[in-house]
């Protein structure tokens, strides 16, 4: 498999190149950026799961915080071990993101976006006025168990790329074919038997699961998340990620996530202008180069392939 | 920041650059601050970085700082926290692992700030922040510092002379917004009040960035309370709440504990801001202002159209305690610094000041500096009491 | 007891032996104001093919989208292999084997011809290898086997709808509703098309109903025709029995009478 | 019984400046079929001209307060027009009824415009000295001159547009495209001359709230945001494109934080805002008045 597909085999080296990094290098502030940049591949690469589907789901900010959330209630309150609050992320994203989808999957486009939007905010406001999670003040304390300190980067970037990789997988599969059929025209699949209601559903828990184990990691990352983390701008930077890397593969919202996020730390002093700067290069991409890295990729591979032919 | 600022930035990087392969004798000392420089509360992240800068600038002018027989000069870094702990965590990565920055001199938001010392405390570096919250300090958190007062310290003088002056009073209507520093400034009021026999009659929460204060400010009017307590809103906040209140034909005694800008209070509710009571704002023009106090106060008028108060001040006085700091430890290790801290007394920009609060905080984390009490009169803010904390007293005995 | 009712009309019963299908007794459906569809009753018979007519509005569309699951009938009941699938979802139904095609938008025109008939396969197949025979069986059938990779959307036009119909073969039915399939297709591909329902009913077994607007195709085809007019069953009958009556010589042409 | 007069004038005063920027949000959605995220970045555009003029021509020129208000005004709905120009002809233009690219689109322009307004005006909030002074009575409710006001005149202009949407050639072209886009071209509208119209009118009735804004509250440069999702909780209440809708909704959700934020809490009263929106949307997801969508 890996033979016919080079990509494939590339990424999964560049993989294990960045765990090799976190386990072997002396400088953490490095290690950090590396993580970064999965965690937010991770986010851009799960907002873009859902736009297999056609929809544009701002609650992948809700349930990367409610994932971090449960992480954060179940090490630091309950008290349990490592990798079962880790996996009590997913769980609980994922159950609360089957509700949400059964609910609101019934409405689409611009509705939809304002419903996920509006219930991204109300789980922040929940937040803020709920006293057992810190209020607005958030929750502290998240540390890996101390024997796995010095591999947590390791494990961190080792499960941001399972991530990466299985959603890639889903993507490929038959699965992936029927979202995509459903974005294109769902009367064809619900004419053929297909529960396009049910398919749409499981598109957003599979994202949500996904994005649910992110905000797990993040919480251990951090240490510390509080309400302000998790507006619906986690979302709009996902989306920068994905129009700016490319919408048509998944490895465009990866390289717009690698791109940006090596961008913004070399921005981080720069006050305003580090909001102008994001928002220029939002809208250039947006309008200059429509299909994002990945679209000019295509083009220029099949510019040369014409040239080819036409010699 | 300006543009200049950037070049500047770039430039002095380029220069330490060159100077580090020709070998100067002078070292550089990074320094850094986390603070909000965009969105809502930009205005405090902007006047922070401009009284470290000027602290900074005065430093160096000076020769800078000597400690183990060389000396150095001061570097301030700035960065933008977003007053959240995600961006907080971000920043402290890059201050401290990627720039190496030792010594953070200032830093706002609960939220960042918990972040920012998740990190700074496992690296070993020093933390001077403006957090109101209880939790932040302690034995477990060596390394830092707060750089202000806090309800800790301002409230039981504060809530305690407005009951002097007003001993009929008896009941409280308190307003807070719903984020960090009002969640845990609401607790603290209360006890404080209910300690001098005022009754909390009525207590509410909103949003920041809410722009309409009608019908708090009904609320307010129909409760009858003889105190308002505007607890941590800022003062554009209260200025609506004000106005909204005169209008309601509410008069009674106007209490703002984070008042930090009187000046902005009075261009914002005009007439109906007379008499507020503020905890916050230092009258930094007045007669009781230091010198240093008015010379910065005017510079940041100029450069930011926007007066200090107590909180953007506080960096100014957090760089200082940091040279006294070094020089006396005369090492630049971040744990000795830490431990010399309390000791020592130094030239804050209130006068002489020093670290203290072992009893409250279990800890000697917390500055001591007069806690001052002004009040709105013809506009003005008017200082009616500066009360120094009794442990600062003993000290400098 | 609206058997009674539509037995009245001419014809209608008596040309086909099979067992009955599908049957809808009564059915309404109104949007707001208006009404599209009103009692309206008929039966699908086993192996026949049965012609739905009318002209522009008269509901056929409609019909299709209640029978089909699409939208829900403001009342009268369905049944479907005797079962009652009255208000049954759309996914519902086509698992039953009751498959529809679409007049317009009728394929998944941003992917490949592959990958639209795969889509049809995937909720009886549960296998990749019996996908893939599968599509390359309906492409075949269809003429579709040299344009597998080609997207959808940039086929001829009369492959387009020779899609729409793979797709629907794809999903196995047991009723077939083709709606207009014929629109836009040249001479030759008419001929091969109705050979191809033909085929269809007779070696594949599947049972068709018809909604065209090419009249001569119908009446060449079909063995039932239901004329609708106004959302109202005006006519039903043998090709030649409505193609001779009054009432829908009226209605197609006008007040000429 | 004052008390309820009271509450009921608070949600007039509160809820006419957010009908007057839901309307401009709504024709946007109805005509381009976008959801434009930088509509608040209008608002805050205008009350910052508003307070900049101002700040020069009363205190450098000492020109009478009135007076420098309306040329203020003025200035304002002149500069939101002209970046309502360019941020349509240089952006918008290419991502008519693109849901997902215009959102990109506008939440691009909402950084860099609430960037740079940051850099231009500073992080300090500004207010204006009173246009007209005093307080005044009303059946036992009590409110400024200045806020009566602003009332009037948000209900002036919202009676205007709604004229122009139902009365004139250019609100027939308007909704005839926000109804359908395809059959209003085949009827000859040129649809990219009038989305533009719908985009300027409605840059326009955001800047009319922002001005008339900036005179009772304090400005800073993120004014606009705190509108922004009210404004979106509305058009979601009363229907995507729906005039009649965002006037409803606006009222409805001024209703909610006047009564709630007296009876319960301000931010009980804004979760309450939010669970309508998603319990509505359930239960008719094209909202109060809006169109069943297909």
């Amino acid at each position: 498999m890996l033979k016919s597909n080079p990509g494939l085999a590339l990424c999964i080296l560049i993989a294990i190149g960045a765990i090799c990094f976190a386990l072997f290098s002396g400088d953490p502030y490095y290690v950090q950026v590396v993580i970064w940049v999965f965690a937010n591949a991770a986010l851009a690469v799960t907002l873009r799961f859902v736009l297999l589907i056609g929809e544009l789901n701002i609650a992948t900010a809700a349930f990367f915080g409610i994932g971090a959330y449960t992480t954060a209630v179940a090490s630091t309150i309950l008290g349990w071990p490592f990798f079962i609050s880790l996996l009590a992320a997913p769980v609980i994203a994922g159950v609360i993101s089957s509700l949400f989808g059964w609910i609101t999957l019934r409405t689409k486009g611009p509705y939809f976006l304002l419903i996920s939007f509006a219930f991204t905010e109300i789980v922040r406001l929940i937040y803020t006025k709920t006293e057992a999670l810190g209020g607005n003040s958030g929750m502290i304390g998240m540390f890996p168990p101390m024997e796995l300190d010095a591999y947590f980067p390791a494990i961190a970037i080792s499960i941001l790329a399972a991530i990466l990789f299985g959603l890639y997988a889903a993507e490929r599969s038959n699965l992936g074919r029927v979202f995509k059929a459903i974005k294109n025209n769902e009367d064809i699949p619900r004419s053929v038997g297909l529960n396009v209601i049910g398919l749409k559903i499981l598109c957003l828990v599979i994202a949500s699961t996904a994005v649910g184990l992110v905000g797990g990691v993040h919480a251990y990352t951090n240490s510390v998340i509080a309400p302000a983390d998790f507006t619906y701008f986690v979302a709009v930077l996902a989306l920068a990620y994905v129009k700016i890397g490319g919408e048509g593969h998944i490895v465009g919202p990866i390289i717009g996530a690698t791109i940006l996020t090596l961008a913004g730390q070399f921005l981080h002093s720069f006050g305003p202008y580090e909001n102008i700067f994001y928002g220029a290069i939002i809208i250039g991409a947006l309008l200059l180069v429509p299909g994002g890295i990945v679209g000019l990729g295509v083009r220029f591979k099949a510019g040369t392939l014409m040239g080819r032919a036409g010699r | 920041m300006s543009m200049k600022k950037i070049i500047g930035i770039t430039g002095g990087a380029l220069l330490a650059l060159f100077s580090a392969q020709t070998a100067i004798a002078d070292e550089t000392l990074k320094v850094g601050i986390s603070a909000p420089m965009s969105g809502a509360a930009a205005a405090w992240g902007l006047g922070f970085e401009y009284a470290a800068e000027q602290a900074v600038a005065k430093i160096n002018a000076e020769g800078g700082i000597k400690a183990g027989g060389k000396t150095y000069m001061l570097e301030l870094h700035a960065y933008d926290n977003k007053y959240n702990a995600a961006e907080g965590a971000k920043t402290a990565q890059t201050m401290l692992n990627r720039e190496n920055i030792n010594f953070i001199v200032g830093s706002i938001g609960t939220a960042p700030v918990k972040a920012t010392q998740a990190l700074s405390e496992r690296k070993g570096a020093l933390l001077f922040n403006t957090g109101w919250g209880k939790s932040i300090k302690g034995p477990k958190y060596p390394l830092t510092f707060t750089q202000m007062n806090t309800p800790f310290e301002i409230l039981a003088p504060f809530y305690g002379y407005i009951k002097e002056q007003h001993p009929d009073a008896k009941t409280v209507a308190m307003i807070t917004p719903n984020d960090a520093t009002g969640q845990e400034l609401e607790p603290v009021a209360i006890d404080t009040w209910g300690n001098l026999d005022v009754e909390v009659i009525s207590k509410d929460k909103y949003e920041r960035g809410t722009t309409e204060f009608q019908s708090i400010a009904t609320k307010i009017a129909t409760s009858n309370a003889d105190i308002v307590d505007f607890g941590a809103s800022p003062p554009t906040d209260v200025g609506s709440m004000l106005k909204a209140l005169d209008v309601l034909g509410w008069n009674g005694i106007k209490v703002v504990p984070a008042g930090t800008s009187a000046g902005t209070l009075s261009k914002m509710a005009g007439a109906a801001a007379e008499g507020t009571y503020l905890g916050a704002s230092a009258d930094f023009t007045g007669e009781s202002a230091s010198e240093i106090q008015r010379e910065l106060n005017a510079g940041a008028m100029e450069k930011l159209g926007e007066a200090l108060n107590g909180i953007t001040i506080s960096s100014y006085d957090a760089v200082m305690a940091l040279k006294k700091a070094i020089e006396t430890a005369d090492s630049i290790e971040p744990k000795k610094i830490a431990e010399t801290l309390p000791t020592i007394i130094f030239e804050s920009s209130y006068g002489p000041a020093a670290f203290g609060g072992a009893e409250v905080y279990g800890n000697p984390q917390q500055i001591l500096v007069p806690v001052m009490i002004t009040q709105l009169r013809d506009g003005k803010a008017v200082e009616v009491g500066r009360i120094a904390p009794a442990e600062l007293k003993k000290r400098l005995k | 007891m609206n058997d009674t009712q539509t037995d009245t009309l001419s014809g209608y019963n008596k040309s086909s032996e099979g067992k009955i299908l599908l049957k809808a007794e009564s059915l309404e459906r109104k949007f707001g104001g208006l009404t599209a569809v009103a009692d309206f009753s008929f039966e699908l018979h086993e192996g026949e093919i049965l012609g739905l007519i009318g002209p522009n509005g008269a509901g056929k569309s409609t019909t299709f989208n209640l029978i089909s699951g699409f939208i829900p009938p403001t009342s009268g009941t369905l049944s479907f292999l005797d079962q009652n699938i009255t208000s049954k979802s759309a996914t519902y139904i086509s698992r039953m084997g009751l498959i529809r095609t679409f007049q317009h938008e009728s394929l998944l025109s941003e992917m490949s011809v592959a990958d639209n008939i795969i889509i049809a396969t995937t909720h009886r197949l549960k296998t990749a290898a019996a996908r893939q025979e599968k599509m390359r069986e309906m492409a075949k059938l269809t003429g579709l086997e040299d344009y597998l990779k080609v997207t959808a959307s940039s086929l001829p036009h009369g492959l387009q709808r020779m899609l729409s119909i793979a797709i629907a073969l794809a999903a196995e039915p047991k009723v077939l509703c083709l709606d207009e399939p014929l629109t836009g297709l040249q001479g030759s591909e008419v001929k091969a098309a109705l050979d191809l329902f033909e085929m269809i009913r007779s070696e594949l077994g599947i049972t068709i109903l018809l909604v065209e607007h090419n009249m001569r195709a119908v009446m060449r085809i079909c063995d039932r025709i239901l004329v609708l007019n106004h959302g109202r069953l005006l006519a039903a009958g043998t090709p030649e029995e409505v193609s001779q009556n009054d009432l829908v010589i009226e209605a197609y042409l006008g007040h000429k009478k | 019984m004052e008390l309820q007069v009271q509450l009921l004038m608070n949600t007039l005063q509160i809820g006419s400046v957010y009908v007057l920027f839901a309307l401009g949000l709504t024709l946007i959605f109805g005509v381009m079929k976008i959801v434009n995220f930088a509509h608040g970045t209008f608002f805050t555009a205008a009350a910052l001209v508003v307070t900049s003029v101002m700040m020069w021509s009363v205190d450098t020129i000492g020109m009478p307060i009135w007076f420098s208000y309306l040329i203020a005004f003025v200035m304002a709905l002149l500069v939101v027009c002209v970046i309502g120009f360019v941020v349509y002809f240089f952006g918008f233009k290419y991502v008519l009824k693109d849901l997902n690219g215009s959102f990109i689109l506008s939440i691009g322009l909402l950084l860099l415009l609430n960037g740079t307004y940051l850099i231009l005006y500073g992080g300090v909030p500004r207010s204006i000295p009173a246009v007209i002074p005093g307080n005044i009575t009303i059946l036992g409710a009590s409110l400024t001159i200045q806020r009566l006001v602003l009332m009037i005149v948000a209900a002036i202009i919202t009676l205007g547009l709604y004229i122009l949407v139902h009365r004139t050639k250019l609100g027939l072209s308007l909704r005839a495209v926000a109804e359908d886009q395809e059959a209003a071209m085949l009827q000859g509208i040129p649809y990219r001359r009038v989305a533009l119209y719908g985009f300027l009118i409605g840059a326009t009735l955001a800047a009319c709230a922002g001005a008339l804004m900036a005179t009772v509250t304090p400005v800073t440069t993120v004014i606009g945001d705190d509108f922004l999702v009210k404004a979106f909780i509305i058009i979601i209440i009363g229907g995507l494109g729906s005039v009649l809708g965002a006037i409803l909704g606006g009222l409805l959700i001024a209703l909610i934080e006047s009564f709630g934020g007296y009876y319960f809490d301000p931010s009980t009263a804004t979760l309450a805002m939010f669970v309508l929106v998603v319990i509505l949307l359930i239960v008719r997801p094209q909202g109060i008045l809006g169109h069943a969508e297909k």
